[in-house]
């Protein structure tokens, strides 16, 4: 198993490679599925230029990044060859990934002992988890979403790769809310959204503490040494940069969308078409909406918070402001995780032909419409829209399979009443 | 969201589905083609309109009066052709020009044969353009009046010396007017397209590998819109409308009606394709006539080579079209360069009204005649139709129930219930074992078809040293390339002795290679509808019904495979240049084959077309996948 | 004392002391060219009947005497046979370009404009000015398109025509309106001593009279063409009365039917002088001794 | 005694007016008209007090001058391209649309503030839209407007005083002339004013209305400044047959001087009959004057437009060439330039600059760029080559620029290599605006103002800009400078941004809740409902609204 895991890891850092050789990276590069104005490498380079020339990157509206990510890719420019970098990182993911899914069985049947008799088929099995590794990390590297941000050298894999990091910490080291904390502070300090990650790492501790004190009595924890970090991160970077500017150029840009550049989510249309004086209502509501999940979440998946955790990032990679295929990629590749769920799921077809043809069409309806001229922009936003929604579908699903196979493993598979009549499962 | 939730819902439309298979795909793959073939019947269809109000045509009336100028300019460029015979008389257009105090430049450039031949060997080109500066307004709009330089040695019919005639006079009539809101630029381009890209390059400053073009001395500003002359030094009979552009293009639509008008109001007669509109309306005969004018059409957008100059202004996102002089026998009203002067005039006066660059009318179209157009919105419909064929096809298959959770089979009867939970995820594994078995297929055909694409780079250069002229190293090398890929079923089997056979799962495979096929389809539709629909007109039938292991399956997949798809276009070509004598056509065919495969090379390559990159990289693997299922065997069904 | 009084009261007969116009063309592009033909019409009529440019404002949303497509620069001819240039030598456009938006209109009539603006952009008018606002361009019921960008709608107007009466910017208003539906756009008003005459009944298209083949675009539209002959033939002095102009353009000449609406003013048109709106025409008496008027006009200053 | 008594009456006079016409026949056939009016007045800016009475200088535009603390304003107004390449230098260069540039008072407290009220005022005054040059596109240069009059260094030195902008979609016409000659002395009715008829003006091939006012040095030593007001008007007209005539042009004959100027006249650049005569002047000029400015020696025919018209006689100009004159190619001028937009497709764009320098010497040349906000410059892409070679600037200035707040401004002080062509070239990203954002006719494009080229050049060649110290053109013929400023305006640009689809609002709307909600939706029934077995034996009416719950989820 291990073998062909590194088989697969060196094949994603070879395909990866040979692709580096085409010139798809430059076509990549100013996608604006693959890359947004915050995660753009060549926004990146354009920072550094004005550094190099003593002019602050945020006196000017083009550069989105935080201060420190910036001197980092300085220090990566320093190594000529930026493919081998990249891959590395890939393959430093995947590694992550593999050692996380060792302690898979662990987390997934923490009450084995109050399941109901004859589910044995819906019980994960030990060869289900020993081929799990083997498919995350297939999935990962040959997943075509990865690969367009590693090719486009996105910075969104380094925030990808600070919340991999983060969930290895949260599931490696089970007592140590310092570092997780800290990974979900240098995470959110990227591309703030994270942050809402405090809540299902709280009902982590909560869990695997085997409920010893009060949920809330876990929160106010990992809030605070959360604040703490974030706080810490915010100071260094206005030591390198002598000013609060920054705050505005990165967490402004991000809150208040005031670039409607397209993207693969429903900010862009929704904010160029929006009436002026409903502007800021609408913000506040579609920024709620990216979190709001959290809370109902948190309450129905107390007894999950991996789950939890994953439902969090996919909702955010949904319905943040500047969503891209790096955020996709993330989800996609984790997605292998609930494996045993898909039995469960009812759009799985459906979705997978949404997600090719709109990965397909939105390429050429753009085409169309920037530099042929002859299509407008709702083909565009229309093909953006149908993701949107393939996207929530799924994250729908996932999360019905999932509730529907834990009832199945507390209430057996075959659903009889009481007469013995089989029937149907129904939510009420 | 309703439906696909509701799992007594989708069982009923799933269990329907699957019952009247076979009747629902025959029906909507003939209602699809059929009904697409049907708007072309006037009542079926809108007709023009303008939608742009700026273009006021035919409002304003025409000023000009230098007929006599026209027919000297013509006459004197016969007399210079005469005199500087093989050479054209560059020198003296280029003094023409200066005389009338315009700012006229010489461009140079050089293109670079891209095949065989040593990168260093280059051939070197040069283009004549003028520029009358819009008296009043800061040269920030400009609108282009071409005419390609063709050498003396063409068929007169070919001629374009009317068209330099034609714009010699115009632009004297021009200079003297006040009332110009663009620049407008006179292009004269040796080469036809290959100048005129190179004019572009230069003009946009945009680089290309084998036009290498130097920066033009002098500029104006963006280019709104553009009119490619080819007019015979004779007088002609009708002029005809040329629209298709790179890879399927067209001209806003109503630039066309545009056109269309002005030669109404000069009663001048107007074709398209060479294809007179019938003049009674809704008989028969008039729908024959509709229908060969769309189909010429279609032909033509579906190969994709610009049928002009105007093809290339496409890509910058100009609104540009050819009117071509034609002479017939028994013509009723001759138009000599005057005639054709006041309707470039005329057109030239709307075009300078335009305040926007046209965004109100339709860009993508087909035209029946000059009366009428179907719309995107009138063609999709019956297109769908006809992709809907395969999707139909794919529901037949268990995957579907795979896909769909067994959330729906707990509905189903009591009886089947225990069984089927038991192999529920027995079929789970299947399903990724199915993939799985099929990864090599697909990998295998993705090889193929990058070979396909990069192949001929190599062939060439092969082809120089044996001194084979390159088209047939090329027609060779793809042939060849082909047949290997035919037999890629039969290299598995050297590892399985006991099946002559693929192991894998051929209704996934199919399955699949329906999904690839249908959405290939769909994306070649949005930008090339013509090519999309005569390739979806061959393939579909095929793909939807073949099976496995029948000799039947194999045949019709080798008549649709893209080889024979060229061969039986290049038939059609053939025939369509008159060739009907059968020996004849068969020669003229290969000669065709050759001569079309090379030729989209060198557009590929010097101009960005894609048909060649369709074809050889997304139909071809899309054929290979539906190739391998006849070698499937039918024993291992999930 | 009475005497006094009496004198006062004829002095201001016609009950007003300045006139002001506020001339608008909410339509930009070259083939819109007609529009700005009628605007500019009936600028050169009120100038020559006397009000001066500092009385009026004018809007013009596109510039057509210098568009480099006018083969006659710096002319705007309403006629064929370009007797007019209605453009003139020393016209004033107070707004022009994409100044020309709903939001300034209204801005203007009301008074709400920003301190940094100038006089000349101001409308300073006092409960003594007879206004005339005449605007021109494309409508449809209920609505009159600025720029094809935006629309004021009548409702709108009619409000804003209030706020004016309330905020005594008016003593008599007369509304004339060229578009398509035009009559739609007096409906709503509730204000008092408004006349208003539309070219077009509800349901109705305003048409334009000509094309000029040199321009090959339609130089102006039926009712202002017509409306422009009737105030060519009046003298500073004329005689002319509201009544004779409310009937210009019969359904014959214009097509379209001329709307008028006269309720909410309560003078008799026929016995209101035309140039109580197009002209500004004060009747000075020479007085022998002097007179001792009471403040009048002290409440004018607000609108400043 | 009577020169005594006249130099007597000119000194007491606390101001002065000049009125000149320039006429220059081009090598493109093309005819140049410059008219000059120069009014001198002695009194100095920093007494706002001594701004009571006014004689010939234009009380309208006094006050603006006190109320805004201005030092020196300097507007154009222009209709038409300027091209250098066939027409040489103009007298003041100036850019198609409108161009402000202000150097404020130092004792000025809000400068940002008095800038909005100064251009409001400017506008109503002037009939233009200069209300549009609003924070968006307004700059403060660092290098490359100096103040023209007199100037202490330290405050010269400094770019707080200064404000420019310009609006290159800015139309000129009548109702621009109407104010601009309300400012002359005696308006149209005598004098050069004479020849202004709009319906000649505006049918020329360039028209640009310049207004300057500056300190100037009163007097030799310069102890006490004067404001200078100098109002020019260019014209270049085409005369198809190359004869031309006053009559002709203007469409009226000179039939009087203005009495309030000191000086009219009229000049005529005769140099190019110099080796041998190509047109003739009607009437006789009252004097030939041979002018030597530096390396290029000019001659002028010299008219007294007082002498001419004396005793009711009408004056008009005609020249005759004796033979249509055949275009050949034209000499380059010392320095020029070529600009325009690179690259195709509503994504990305480059602008690139080709500046010539015909001169045998190298030159240090400044190149000032503004760039509106929604072209997004990519400061990285910046690239100055010559022949290929890289070229290291001097000095860069870039300020970039703020989404709807700013735009980006650059400044580029560089060296031009003799005989040689250098390639300025940069990216930008066009940026999605809101749909409220674009103006009624969105797909005609935006306009990118001219790039400023700013130089001294060693040589006078077609060089006709009077010397510093004072903008009568007569005082360039006795300027002994060595030195020429040259300021030099590129052509302005058109770019299309991507369009939204104006029509659909609502509809986007509501497309973009429903997906919204549909996720709210599903998530909040998973998240509030639990799962049960379904009882058939229970009643129909459940069922369905059980299943009513399902289509929701």
């Amino acid at each position: 198993m291990a073998v062909s895991v590194v088989f697969c890891i060196i094949a994603g850092v070879i395909c990866r490679l040979a692709l580096f050789q085409t010139d798809l990276p430059i076509w990549l590069e100013t996608k604006n599925e693959v890359v947004t104005p915050i995660t753009a490498w060549e926004r990146v380079e354009e920072g550094l230029a004005l550094k190099k020339s003593m002019v602050s990157p945020y006196t000017g509206d083009v550069f989105h990044e935080v201060q420190p990510i910036n001197s980092l890719i300085h220090l990566i420019l320093f190594l000529k060859e930026l493919s081998d970098f990249r891959t590395f990182l890939v393959l430093l993911k995947t590694i992550f990934t593999y050692s996380r899914l060792k302690s898979t069985p662990k987390m997934l049947h923490l009450d084995v002992k109050k399941y109901s008799v004859n589910v044995e088929d819906v019980l994960l099995k030990s060869k289900d988890l020993r081929s799990l590794p083997l498919i995350v990390v297939a999935v990962h590297v040959f997943n075509p979403y990865s690969i367009s941000i590693c090719l486009a050298k996105s910075t969104a894999v380094l925030s990808n790769l600070s919340i991999f990091i983060f969930i290895i910490r949260n599931i490696y080291k089970l007592d140590n809310l310092l570092l997780t904390t800290l990974f979900i502070a240098v995470s959110t300090y990227q591309s703030f959204y994270p942050f809402i990650f405090c809540l299902p790492v709280a009902s982590y501790f909560y869990h695997v503490s085997f409920h010893s004190a009060a949920i809330i009595k876990h929160y106010i924890p990992s809030f605070g040494l959360f604040l703490f970090w974030f706080m810490l991160l915010l100071g260094i970077s206005y030591s390198i940069e002598g000013s609060w500017t920054f705050l505005y150029s990165t967490y402004g840009f991000i809150l208040n969308v005031p670039d409607l550049s397209p993207n693969v989510g429903v900010f862009w249309y929704f904010f160029t078409e929006m009436f002026e004086h409903f502007r800021v209502f609408f913000i506040c509501i579609f920024q709620i909406n990216s979190v709001i999940y959290s809370i109902p979440l948190a309450v129905k998946l107390k007894r999950s918070p991996v789950f939890f955790l994953y439902m969090m990032i996919f909702i955010t990679s949904i319905f943040k402001s500047y969503p891209s295929y790096g955020d996709i990629g993330l989800c996609l590749s984790l997605l292998p995780l609930w494996k045993h769920t898909f039995s469960y799921m009812r759009n799985l077809f459906v979705v997978t032909c949404m997600y090719i043809v709109c990965t397909v069409f939105a390429p050429i309806l753009y085409h169309l419409w920037i530099y042929a001229g002859s299509a407008n922009a709702n083909f565009y936003f229309a093909i953006t829209l149908a993701f949107s929604a393939a996207q929530i579908f799924l994250v729908t699903d996932l999360l019905f399979a999932f509730l529907r196979r834990e009832y199945d493993l507390y209430h057996g598979t075959n659903h009889k009443l009481e007469n013995g009549k089989t029937t149907q499962v129904v939510l009420e | 969201m309703g439906v696909l939730s509701d799992p007594k819902q989708r069982q009923k439309i799933i269990k329907a589905v699957t019952k009247y298979n076979k009747l629902l795909c025959v029906i909507l793959y003939l209602g699809g083609v059929f009904g697409f073939l049907a708007l072309a019947f006037e009542p079926f269809h809108a007709g023009t309109y303008f939608s742009e109000n700026a273009l006021l045509p035919g409002l304003v009336e025409n000023e000009f009066r230098l007929d006599s100028e026209a027919r000297s300019y013509n006459e004197e460029l016969h007399k210079e052709i005469k005199k500087s015979d093989k050479t054209l008389p560059k020198d003296w257009m280029f003094k023409q020009f200066q005389n009338l105090g315009l700012d006229t430049y010489y461009h140079n450039f050089s293109l670079h044969y891209p095949f065989g031949m040593p990168r260093d060997k280059a051939i070197p080109g040069q283009n004549i353009y003028s520029i009358l500066r819009a008296k009043r307004a800061s040269s920030t709009e400009a609108v282009v009046m071409s005419v390609p330089l063709r050498h003396p040695g063409v068929m007169p019919n070919e001629q374009t010396s009317g068209g330099i005639a034609v714009m010699l006079a115009l632009a004297k009539h021009f200079r003297k007017q006040t009332y110009w809101a663009k620049d407008i630029v006179f292009v004269l381009t040796e080469f036809d397209e290959i100048g005129m890209q190179a004019w572009l390059d230069g003009y946009h400053q945009t680089k290309s590998d084998y036009i290498i073009s130097e920066d033009l001395p002098g500029r104006s500003g963006p280019i709104q819109a553009a009119i490619n002359l080819e007019i015979p030094g004779e007088a002609v009979t009708s002029y005809n409308i040329k629209l298709e552009g790179l890879n399927g293009q067209l001209p806003n639509l109503d630039l066309c009606n545009l056109v269309v008008r002005l030669c109404r109001k000069e009663r001048a007669k107007v074709t398209l394709n060479k294809q007179v509109d019938s003049y009674e309306r809704e008989s028969w005969d008039s729908y024959k006539q509709s229908v060969t004018t769309m189909m010429y059409m279609m032909w033509n957008q579906a190969s994709g080579t610009p049928t002009g100059n105007h093809g290339l202004f496409h890509r910058y996102h100009i609104e540009a079209l050819t009117i071509q002089g034609t002479q017939e026998e028994k013509p009723y009203k001759t138009l000599g360069v005057e005639q054709t002067s006041r309707l470039v005039e005329g057109i030239f006066r709307s075009l300078n009204n335009l305040l926007e660059r046209f965004h109100q009318s339709f860009f993508f179209y087909i035209l029946p005649s000059t009366r009428g157009y179907i719309s995107i919105g009138l063609y999709m419909p019956p297109f769908g139709a006809m992709i809907a064929a395969c999707l139909i096809k794919i529901s037949l298959f268990q995957a579907i129930a795979l896909w769909i959770s067994r959330y729906e089979e707990e509905e189903e009867d009591k009886e089947t219930e225990d069984k089927q939970s038991d192999d529920e995820s027995q079929k789970v594994t299947d399903a990724v074992s199915g993939i799985v078995s099929i990864i090599p297929v697909i990998a295998i055909s993705m090889l193929m078809a990058s070979l396909a694409y990069t192949g001929p780079k190599l062939l060439t250069n092969v082809s120089h040293p044996f001194r084979l002229r390159p088209e047939d190293s090329l027609m060779f090398g793809l042939l060849a390339l082909f047949c290997a890929s035919v037999a890629f079923p039969k290299m598995f089997n050297k590892k399985k002795p006991d099946h002559a056979v693929l192991h894998l799962d051929w209704k996934l495979l199919k399955c699949i290679a329906l999904i690839v096929q249908s959405l290939t389809l769909f994306s070649i539709a949005l930008m090339n509808i013509s090519l999309a629909f005569f390739i979806g007109v061959a393939m579909v039938p095929v793909t939807t019904l073949i099976v496995p292991t029948t000799s039947r399956s194999l045949l019709l997949l080798l008549l649709v495979s893209p080889a024979s798809l060229v061969f039986i276009s290049s038939i059609i070509a053939a025939w369509l240049d008159q060739h009907n004598d059968i020996s004849q056509l068969l020669y003229m065919t290969w000669g065709n084959m050759k001569h079309c495969i090379f030729m989209k090379l060198l557009d590929l390559y010097l101009f960005g077309n894609w048909t060649y990159t369709v074809m050889s990289f997304v139909i071809f693997p899309c054929w290979l996948l539906f190739w391998a299922i006849p070698n499937c065997n039918t024993d291992i069904d999930v | 004392m009475y005497y006094l009084q009496e004198k006062i009261g004829e002095f201001f007969k016609s009950g007003h002391t300045n006139n002001w116009a506020v001339l608008v063309d909410t339509s930009r592009f070259w083939f819109n060219y007609r529009h700005v033909a009628n605007v500019l019409s009936i600028y050169r009529s009120v100038k020559r009947l006397g009000i001066p440019d500092s009385h009026i404002i004018l809007m013009v949303a596109d510039d057509m005497a210098c568009n480099p497509r006018n083969p006659r620069p710096a002319t705007v001819f309403n006629n064929v046979n370009q007797h007019i240039n209605v453009y003139g030598d020393d016209v004033e456009v107070d707004y022009r370009g994409y100044e020309v938006t709903v939001e300034n209109f209204i801005r203007v009539l009301t008074g709400r404009l920003p301190p940094s603006t100038p006089r000349s952009k101001r409308l300073l008018s006092d409960e003594r000015s007879n206004i005339l606002v005449y605007m021109t361009g494309h409508g449809g019921d209920g609505f009159l398109k600025f720029q094809d960008a935006e629309e004021v709608s009548n409702v709108e107007l009619a409000d804003a025509f209030e706020q004016m009466w309330q905020k005594r910017r008016y003593h008599e208003l007369f509304f004339m309106v060229d578009t398509c539906q035009a009559q739609s756009m007096f409906q709503k008003f509730y204000s008092p001593n408004i006349l208003a005459v539309a070219s077009s009944h509800v349901g109705e298209d305003s048409l334009s009279h000509h094309v000029d083949p040199a321009l090959g675009v339609y130089v102006i539209d039926r009712y202002t063409f017509y409306a422009l002959e009737f105030l060519e033939k009046a003298k500073p002095g004329s005689k002319k009365t509201m009544g004779k102009f409310l009937k210009v353009c019969p359904k014959h000449q214009c097509i379209s039917t001329v709307a008028v609406r006269t309720d909410l003013f309560n003078r008799n048109p026929d016995q209101v002088l035309l140039t109580d709106f197009f002209g500004s025409v004060r009747n000075v008496e020479i007085l022998s001794h002097s007179v001792l008027l009471p403040n009048i006009t002290s409440k004018s200053s607000h609108c400043r | 005694m009577i020169s005594t008594l006249l130099g007597e009456s000119v000194a007491i006079l606390v101001d002065s007016h000049v009125e000149e016409l320039l006429i220059k026949p081009l090598p493109s056939g093309h005819v140049y008209f410059h008219f000059q009016f120069t009014t001198k007045w002695d009194e100095s800016l920093d007494q706002p007090d001594s701004f009571k009475h006014y004689g010939l200088f234009p009380k309208s535009l006094g006050d603006v001058l006190t109320t805004y603390k201005v030092q020196e304003l300097h507007l154009s107004q222009t209709q038409g391209l300027w091209h250098h390449d066939k027409w040489g230098y103009p007298v003041t260069s100036a850019p198609p649309g409108a161009e402000l540039w202000v150097w404020f008072q130092p004792t000025i407290t809000n400068i940002d503030e008095t800038w909005s009220e100064l251009v409001n005022a400017l506008s109503g005054h002037f009939c233009s839209s200069l209300n549009f040059l609003d924070s968006k596109s307004t700059v403060a240069p660092r290098w490359s407007f100096r103040p023209h009059g007199v100037a202490s260094e330290g405050y010269s030195s400094f770019s707080r005083f200064i404000r420019y902008g310009a609006l290159p979609r800015e139309i000129v016409c009548t109702e621009n002339l109407t104010p601009w000659k309300k400012l002359l002395p005696c308006n149209t009715k005598v004098g050069l004013g004479s020849l202004f008829k709009a319906i000649k003006l505006y049918d020329a091939n360039y028209h640009s209305l310049g207004l300057h006012v500056r300190p100037v040095c009163r007097n030799s030593e310069c102890k006490e400044t004067s404001i200078e007001l100098s109002q020019s008007l260019s014209v270049v007209f085409d005369p198809v047959t190359s004869n031309w005539s006053l009559k002709k042009i203007f469409g009226d004959f000179l039939s009087s001087r203005c009495p309030l100027t000191t000086s009219s006249k009229i000049f005529v650049d005769i140099t190019s009959n110099l080796p041998d005569p190509i047109f003739t002047l009607s009437p006789e000029a009252d004097s030939i004057k041979t002018v030597k400015r530096g390396d290029d020696t000019r001659q002028y025919a010299v008219y007294d437009i007082g002498l001419q018209t004396a005793n009711g006689r009408v004056f008009n100009i005609a020249s005759r060439y004796d033979k249509p004159l055949e275009y050949t190619d034209i000499v380059k001028p010392p320095v020029s330039a070529q600009r325009f937009i690179t690259g195709y497709g509503l994504e990305k764009g480059g602008v690139t600059s080709l500046i010539y320098n015909n001169l045998d010497s190298n030159l240090t040349v400044i190149y000032m760029e503004t760039l509106p906000w929604f072209t997004r410059f990519f400061y990285k892409s910046l690239t100055l080559s010559n022949q290929g070679t890289l070229v290291q600037p001097y000095k860069i200035n870039y300020i970039p620029g703020k989404d709807r707040g700013r735009p980006y401004h650059l400044e580029i002080v560089f060296r031009l290599r003799a005989n040689s062509v250098t390639k300025i070239s940069y990216d930008f990203e066009r940026a999605f605006l809101k749909w409220t954002e674009y103006p009624p006719d969105a797909n005609h494009g935006f306009y990118i103002g001219s790039a400023i080229l700013s130089t001294v050049l060693p040589t006078s060649v077609n060089y006709t800009t009077p010397p510093q110290y004072s903008t009568v053109l007569e005082n360039s013929f006795k300027d002994d400078s060595e030195s020429y400023f040259l300021r030099l305006h590129t052509e302005t640009l058109l770019v299309s941004l991507p369009t939204p689809d104006f029509s659909m609002p609502y509809n986007v709307i509501c497309l973009a809740c429903t997906v919204v909600a549909i996720a709210f939706g599903s998530i909040h029934n998973l998240t509030t409902r639990r799962f049960t077995l379904l009882d058939p034996s229970k009643k129909k009416g459940i069922l369905a609204k059980i299943k009513g719950l399902f289509k929701r989820s």
